[in-house]
């Protein structure tokens, strides 16, 4: 089920560059046109189109029935959004800040997520979340959080990871016909970078990885903003002869564990890349499925790389040193390939 | 109609025909009678977990769902099964449900908290206290975006006024105009703790506040309750939004089916002067014969087929098989 | 004193000694002076990340913590630096903290929204709405528990109305009579959204409806704003309980540094009519030189003796050195 | 700072035989006792003394100022303990269920977990949170989580799971006295399980991991209600001629990597289990870790048993399918040594 070919898509020939916003917006706004229970919902999204601009223009063309401004309540938003989910619509509930997230737990885990299993497959709950990670804006502790693996862990949960404007527009659009809850977490940093998106109706299946660059010495796992980082370390060390396999889940629920574990039997060095804490993170299932299927094919312990295990703080000189960087990704493929 | 006063009713009772009498009490009846036998099969260890038993509060769902048609909904809460039969839930399978048996309402994944009925309109039981505010409000606002015509009634008890979401939603349903009816079953206590030492101030001022109006009617006084359901029904049907209905009722047994000693937290006297003086199938029955709408013999009637109707349900429930052990794994994902 | 009603006060507004009226300006032109600096710092792009500026609400914080002791607490929120220096924080260790140097109140660790200062009662500013209602309650029932006579101030925007645990402590509050103070600062809007689009009902009635005594005031005349806080606070500290102060007031700026365009969501018109005919220094300053407590000089000095404060401060925190990178993993665990 | 020896208390010489909720209000009582700032708050605390009577009797001795019954009210709860333990008190926080803290989720973790860290150490935040996990106990899907592994990923909190009534006494105790939030989660389904409980003043420091049993063949290392599972899998085995190593690490975070380690290397054959649902979940993070620091001296992966991914079911034909059991440890075991 999984495509292990490295889709490099060139610019030109039915393919735009969009930025990771436009990417969103465009997503949006085809399945909205195509479906008219499609609806978002959440603070500011309306004229303010979202702090990050993200959403944009979408009630100049769908209005404030389909583009519905809330009251600052995220558990609200969410159970409402869980109600009209089960009655015939497809909410897509914008958390603005991904640290948001604590406030609708409940409504997420206890209800949206056991719906379908409690009812006995009755009803289901065709939600989207669509909320943010990531470090490195000087928001400090409370707005910076990357808290996908607490949702990877509950089960009737999809989580999405979308690091390219390509990705971003093929999985929510996949997560808006899903119809499981489906969390989609975007890097706020991202939202301006430009990247090449195809024309038209395109829609990446959930629980595809995508094997984002080929290479032969070490294969690098890495998630939503830290797929830019381990492409950047491959650049780097390719002038030092070492060549990186850059591997992108893309989900972590539903796991295509076979192309993690094909690149890892292939290349027999493993490093996990993820911006949430790094203990009892997303990096130790990761490393875990690796660990447990390429056992016998892995010539050095799987490293894991993932932010410190602090709250974020603001300063700068601080809030760096807490999230993995092109140069403490190459520090770790040397250490596996004993160049260090 | 007040906006954020008190919700304006067409009379403080029903006048009910001969047959909406005896169709309401049959359906409070019929959850005397069922969770009776529900509190026997834990009694004799065969029912798996708990139960919180709905007796005593019969009037509260079945006066508010007379009111409704087949497609509205309800959610419901961890004292639900009331609710459940009340919107037109099969005895049989209700047991089932109960019983961990794959012919129950949920493949016996549920149990007697999570019973959902979505041909019935039931959107399901939550366990959750005030976990069910956000979804009734959310069946609301898409019968509205739908143009249906439905309306959502969300049950919870006086407990979930200590939960936040309810306000959150509460405030959303009054700015959008939504059709969601908020019934407040207030039976005095959050498990073992009576509510005067749990909530603040008067309950029917909450909703008040957020521009919702309210009342507050006997929940033992089947006819009070849907003379107050119709009100709010209606008011939600014109599009005008959201009501709160306060319905003073009473559970006549433990908070759940464990809870057996109860002296610590409320007096016998207390027990038995609701039992015997506010019993809303004595108070239907003894109206409706001394109005001459039927007489006693009619009810004793309707009891007793309602008796052999759950005899026969728990005899099938009991047979049922339990569900495949492949079904563990099923229902997960969509 | 009614429970559940209007708070009553002494007075519409309070009058002044020539001190009082001058600190009170002191302390709102620091405000003012400070916070232009730090979006001077901004738009130069000497600062990290964002800050969202108090300008136009100084009379709300100054009013009220003129009421307070010294040891007595605060919460605060993201629009939170008046509220900081209100309650005596020290300008150069509020602009360490806002370029994330290691003299700042935080070490850098905080920002512009976290900012802490135990040693003067305030226990910090929070980026969540609403998510310091829950630390100001209890920081009441510490202070009742212990029975040191301190109040506590919750400030927040109306915004944090929408959020669930503020009705869940105020419930709390009510019940336990806490000396807790809720300040909401209505400055109309929610970010980018005008308060009517977000609440439901009239404001005051949401604590009138917990038994919460609450009244509204004019949030740009400090003299208003410190009579109902003395009220609040002396009703708090007679162990009477909870109080609710709507503060009417206004954002001169943006809802943070970055928001320059805001033709869509509020005119211009609306901007100059507040900050030409509502501005809380002026109308302070106008008050007290009609009443011959002071003269415009006397004011003029004050404000260039703050100038001169802010402007020291701004060049300490600006030569201040960064936190060692070895305080990254400090200070997770006590 | 571990301690390996494996602590067999008998019964007798100042030791009694307590039951698990018995030991929890002893430790409770004590710490009252000792500090007058201490007190508990909670649903039906007092009078009912909590629904699994863990407290019943406490509000006789400490009245309901230290006993506080509060509504229903989770958020609320336990922000009111955020601000009280900020200003000079010590509140144990009771949560009725675990499910139940996708309620208390911002309190816990923007506040709680990042005021010591967001004020650059200047406000402490000694705050217990006193909660349950545990499936079987027919309680259904929102009654029956085990969702440590959350609070394991949020830096700033410290995670008990005691597994036997002495560990219960001496970890709670212990998180009392610490100036950080601890989160103690207890399985519901063993409060009436008895156990030695040495006499008086007893303290078990946050952090030290214990041998339950010695043995040479297969480490498990097991968690909470998986604990009393591990050892019944060690009985079973036994009959073969298997030995089992059975390693509680008591908290997960801070988490004693020394002891775990030490037992990976000497045995080179590791199962990890716990009752949390399995993907993204605490056996990852441990199998990481022993897979890191023990690799070179494992024989096969490290085999990961947890609780079905899975919403827990009612029905107790399928409720039982969900969580391990000791057949289902000792096939593992049986496979590690290729005796399957
Ligand atoms: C959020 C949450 N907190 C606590 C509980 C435990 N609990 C179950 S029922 C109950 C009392 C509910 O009281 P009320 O809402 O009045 O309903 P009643 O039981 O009286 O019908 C409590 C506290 C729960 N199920 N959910
Ligand atoms: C729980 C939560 N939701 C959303 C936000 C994003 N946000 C930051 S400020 C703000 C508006 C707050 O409005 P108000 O409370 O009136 O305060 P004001 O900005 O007007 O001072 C929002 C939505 C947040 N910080 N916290
Ligand atoms: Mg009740
Ligand atoms: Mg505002």
């Amino acid at each position: 089920m999984s495509t292990r070919s490295p889709v490099q898509v060139q610019a030109g020939a039915g393919v735009r560059e969009l930025t990771f916003a436009q990417a969103v917006r465009e997503a949006l706004a085809e399945e909205m046109r195509r479906d008219p229970s499609v609806f978002v919902i959440g603070e500011d999204v309306g004229e303010a189109g979202h702090p990050f601009k993200v959403l944009a223009g979408l009630i100049d063309e769908f209005g404030p029935e389909r583009v519905v401004d809330t009251p600052i309540s995220e558990a609200g938003i969410t159970g409402i959004a869980v109600g009209a989910a089960m009655t015939g619509l497809r909410p897509v509930v914008d958390i603005m800040f991904g640290d948001f997230l604590t406030l609708a737990m409940d409504q997420l885990v206890n209800q949206a997520a056991k719906i379908h299993y409690m009812s006995g497959g009755k009803l289901r709950v065709p939600l989207v979340v669509h909320t943010t990670l990531g470090a490195t804006r000087r928001s400090a502790a409370q707005h910076s959080q990357s808290l996908h693996a607490w949702f990877s862990h509950v089960p009737g949960l999809k989580v999405a990871l979308p690091a390219t404007p390509r990705d971003a527009k093929g999985l929510l659009k996949a997560a808006i016909r899903d119809d499981s809850p489906v969390v989609v977490f975007e890097d706020k940093m991202t939202y301006q970078l430009r990247g090449p998106v195809p024309e038209g109706e395109f829609v990446i299946p959930l629980g595809v990885a995508e094997v984002k660059r080929e290479g032969t010495d070490v294969t690098v796992v890495a998630t939503s903003s830290m797929v830019a980082v381990a492409l950047a370390t491959a650049d780097l060390l390719e002038a030092e002869g070492i060549s990186l396999e850059v591997v992108d889940p893309r989900t972590t629920v539903p796991l295509d564990r076979e192309t993690l574990v094909a690149s890892a039997a292939k290349t027999g060095r493993v490093i996990v890349v993820d911006e949430g804490c790094r203990s009892y993170g997303v990096t130790a299932e990761l490393a875990s499925v690796i660990a447990e299927e390429a056992f016998y094919h892995l010539d050095a312990p799987v490293r894991r790389l993932g932010a410190m295990d602090v709250p974020v703080p603001f300063s700068p000189v601080l809030e760096d040193l807490t999230v993995p960087t092109p140069e403490t990704v190459a520090a770790a493929a040397r250490e596996l390939l004993g160049k260090a | 109609m007040t906006v954020g006063g008190r919700l304006s009713l067409e009379a403080e009772a029903a006048d009910l025909s001969r047959e909406e009498a005896l169709r309401m009490f049959e359906g409070m009846v019929r959850i005397r009678l069922f969770e009776q036998r529900v509190n026997q099969l834990y009694q004799s260890a065969k029912m798996p977990g708990l139960a919180h038993l709905y007796i005593g509060q019969e009037a509260v769902a079945v006066g508010v769902c007379e009111a409704l048609r087949p497609d509205d909904y309800i959610t419901s809460t961890h004292r639900g099964h009331g609710h459940c039969l009340a919107k037109g839930a099969r005895v049989d399978r209700m047991f089932a449900e109960l019983l961990g048996k794959a012919d129950g309402y949920c493949r016996g994944k549920g149990g007697s908290m999570h019973i959902a009925d979505p041909d019935g309109g039931n959107l399901g039981a939550n366990a959750i206290v005030g976990g069910s505010a956000g979804i009734a409000t959310g069946a609301a606002l898409s019968a509205k975006r739908r143009g249906t015509g439905q309306v959502a009634v969300c049950f919870f008890g006086e407990g979930a006024l200590g939960q936040g979401v309810l306000y959150e939603v509460m405030n959303m349903a009054s700015l959008w105009s939504l059709p969601v009816i908020y019934v407040c079953e207030n039976n005095l206590y959050n498990e073992y703790t009576h509510y005067r030492e749990t909530t603040a101030g008067e309950v029917l001022d909450r909703p008040l506040a957020f521009g919702i109006p309210a009342v507050s009617v006997d929940g033992q006084d089947v006819r009070a309750v849907l003379v107050a359901a119709r009100a709010a029904v209606a008011r939600a049907r014109r599009g005008e939004g959201p009501s709160f209905l306060e319905c003073l009722t009473y559970r006549y047994l433990g908070h759940h089916v464990g809870d057996v000693d109860r002296s610590y937290y409320r007096s016998r006297e207390e027990e038995e002067e609701w039992k015997t003086h506010r019993d809303p199938l004595a108070t239907l029955a003894g109206w409706a014969v001394a109005q001459g709408l039927a007489t006693q013999e009619d009810f004793d009637r309707v009891r007793e087929a309602v008796e052999a109707e759950v005899e026969a349900g728990l005899r099938s429930a009991l047979e049922a098989p339990y569900p495949d052990p492949s079904e563990v794994d099923q229902h997960v994902y969509a």
